[in-house]
């Protein structure tokens, strides 16, 4: 099974030598084709991140949907924070409360992680096992909890199917 | 046009760094300027492209990703360094 | 807060009198004899596009070995003084963020295939073998302090280094026997201006460089971190 | 072509905007993590938006940005979240006008036992 890991990480470093030689020549190919086959050997003990990711067409298409929902509450966060800093009160009323995660793939609790920061008003201070500790900028009665809840589920529909 | 837009692009950037060092020197807990010091550094990555279009020369690109590592694992090092684990 | 400000001033102070320093200083518009034969025969002979390389590289080759000597120095007299006993205490250590660990092992890679970029581009770009090493050993800053339980073995390090400093001063005295002298780069062909197969020996020369210095930092963070530790 | 350009120019000017939008959050919040909070937020999107107007400007260049905008998304979270796991973990205070705090209530009993120990 490490045979998958070793050729998403080939592919990754590949790819990342041409974008930045920035040029098609055979030398260089031929060059990076051999330094990415070297690193992905060299850190094949370590793939297992790599090997969870699933090739399915439905995978493929739960990609572009998830990048749209982020895109959406990225910009969603920043004309939410900008409107809290802006206003003379600021009205804010922070605390850290917890969620549960369903994910258990490591790419996919980072990148679950990594949304969870970057969308409105949340924030993860903390993963211990499957328990997301999240600060939140606004609480509002005992609804947080299920609204940090909703935005956890919110991106595991997405991750789930594509790492597991 | 384009050039005078992105003049005023950088001019917003200056007067957000001089904000932000304003918070580096007021301080309070050594974290507040470790903050500080990653949004000047990560600000300064988008700077640092922009004065690529402005001199023209695509290399900076590779300076600002340069860049944009050692801050990553300088934040990293600080962090760790402050929780005695290092 | 009071010394904050004293701290300002003192900056501001500084800034003032470096800015009038500055301002008074008139370089030298000219270039001396050395500088200018590099300026002008530099690129025909070299065949670099990036002058300095070609300056630190071929021209000022010996220099550059004799800085590469001072880092070997530095690591070896570290890992003479801060020599550990085998029966060093593992100290109570936080455990590191699983988010921390997954980043950096999908960072890693990347982050080592940017220094290798650096260092083989070095003719091209501004750049070259410090610089590359640098990244390099920052990459294994981040190794070092994402998977505490990782071992890394002094002896691949050592042995990189070695080969690497072999075959930089093999590549140099081939210089003399097939080109002009000690570290010439016209042992392989010029090439293409531009290309990245260009510049003679430089890329090759300038890669050992950088293998050398990365694995020499390396060396030294590794040292270091095997002996914060250690009780005295 | 000369509209794309434009379009690029505006899209790193409103980078900009979020980014000074960034460092006015940094400056009036009360407590770090709410300051980290409006400074990742801000301050990734503002770089990510910078980067990819250059990157309409020049389509040459387009790819390297891409990398780097990649490279931005998975660096800057991730070290955000280490700096708030070490801001709690040597117990900055945080603002009065903190609700609740759970994870100091699912954990605190453990740094206690730690600190029993010395």
């Amino acid at each position: 099974m490490k045979i998958k890991g070793i050729a998403v990480i080939f592919i990754l470093l590949l790819s990342t030598w041409l974008v930045l030689n920035h040029s098609l020549q055979l030398p260089i190919i031929l060059i990076g084709v051999g330094l990415a086959a070297f690193l992905s050997l060299i850190m094949c003990d370590k793939c297992s991140v790599f090997n969870e990711i699933k090739f399915t067409p439905k995978a493929f298409l739960y990609t572009f949907l998830y990048i749209g929902v982020f895109i959406f509450e990225l910009f969603k966060s920043n004309i939410d924070i900008a409107r809290r800093v802006l206003s003379p009160k600021l009205p804010i009323n922070p605390g850290i409360v917890k969620a549960e995660t369903i994910l258990q793939s490591q790419m996919g609790r980072l990148i679950l992680a990594n949304s969870i920061t970057l969308t409105p008003g949340t924030f993860t201070i903390d993963i211990i096992g499957n328990t997301l500790y999240i600060h939140c900028v606004n609480i509002e009665g005992d609804d947080m909890e299920q609204y940090a809840q909703n935005i956890v589920r919110k991106f595991e529909k997405y991750l789930e199917v594509l790492y597991g | 046009m384009v050039n005078l837009i992105l003049t005023i692009a950088l001019l917003l950037i200056g007067l957000s760094f001089i904000l932000v060092v304003i918070r580096f020197i007021i301080g309070e807990t050594v974290i507040d300027r470790v903050v500080a010091l990653d949004l000047l550094t990560v600000s300064s990555i988008g700077l640092i492209v922009m004065l690529a279009h402005f001199f023209g020369r695509a290399i900076y690109i590779d300076v600002s990703l340069v860049y944009g590592i050692l801050s990553f694992i300088g934040v990293i090092v600080i962090a760790k360094y402050l929780e005695k684990s290092l | 807060m009071i010394r904050n400000s004293i701290l300002l001033l003192i900056i501001a102070g500084l800034a003032f009198i470096f800015y009038h320093e500055l301002s008074a200083y008139h370089g030298n518009d000219g270039l001396n004899e050395t500088a200018n034969y590099y300026a002008t025969k530099g690129l025909s002979e070299v065949g670099a596009a990036n002058l300095v390389t070609s300056v630190v590289v071929t021209y000022r080759g010996l220099d550059t070995l004799g800085e590469v000597t001072i880092l070997f120095l530095t690591a070896a007299i570290l890992a003479l003084m801060f020599k550990t006993s085998h029966s060093q205490k593992e100290t109570q250590k936080r455990i590191t963020s699983e988010l921390l660990i997954t980043a950096s092992n999908v960072l890693l890679p990347v982050i080592f295939l940017v220094g290798i970029y650096i260092f083989i581009n070095g003719h091209l770009t501004p750049g070259g073998g410090f610089q590359g090493g640098a990244v390099l050993a920052s990459a294994m800053v981040l190794m070092l302090l994402s998977i505490s339980g990782r071992k890394i073995k002094h002896a691949v390090l050592d042995f990189i280094e070695a080969i690497s400093g072999i075959a930089f001063v093999l590549l140099g005295i081939l210089g003399i026997f097939l080109a002009g002298g000690f570290l010439d780069n016209s042992i392989f062909s010029l090439g293409t201006f531009g290309e990245l197969f260009s510049a003679g020996a430089i890329p090759v020369i300038y890669s050992f460089i950088g293998l050398k210095v990365g694995a020499e930092l390396s060396n030294i963070i590794l040292v270091l971190n095997q002996t914060q530790n250690v009780e005295k | 072509m000369e509209y794309l350009k434009i379009t690029g120019a505006v899209i790193t000017l409103i980078g900009a905007i979020f980014i000074l939008f960034a460092s006015i959050g940094i400056l009036r919040m009360p407590d770090v993590y709410n300051r980290i909070q409006a400074g990742t937020k801000a301050s990734t999107l503002g770089s990510i938006l910078g980067l990819f107007g250059i990157g309409l400007i020049h389509p040459d260049w387009m790819l390297k940005l891409l990398l780097l905008i990649m490279f931005v998304l998975i660096s800057n979270p991730v070290s955000s979240h280490v700096l708030g796991r070490a801001a709690h973990y040597i117990k900055v205070p945080l603002s009065d006008l903190t609700l609740l705090d759970k994870l100091e209530e699912d954990t605190g009993s453990e740094t206690a036992e730690k600190e029993g120990d010395k």
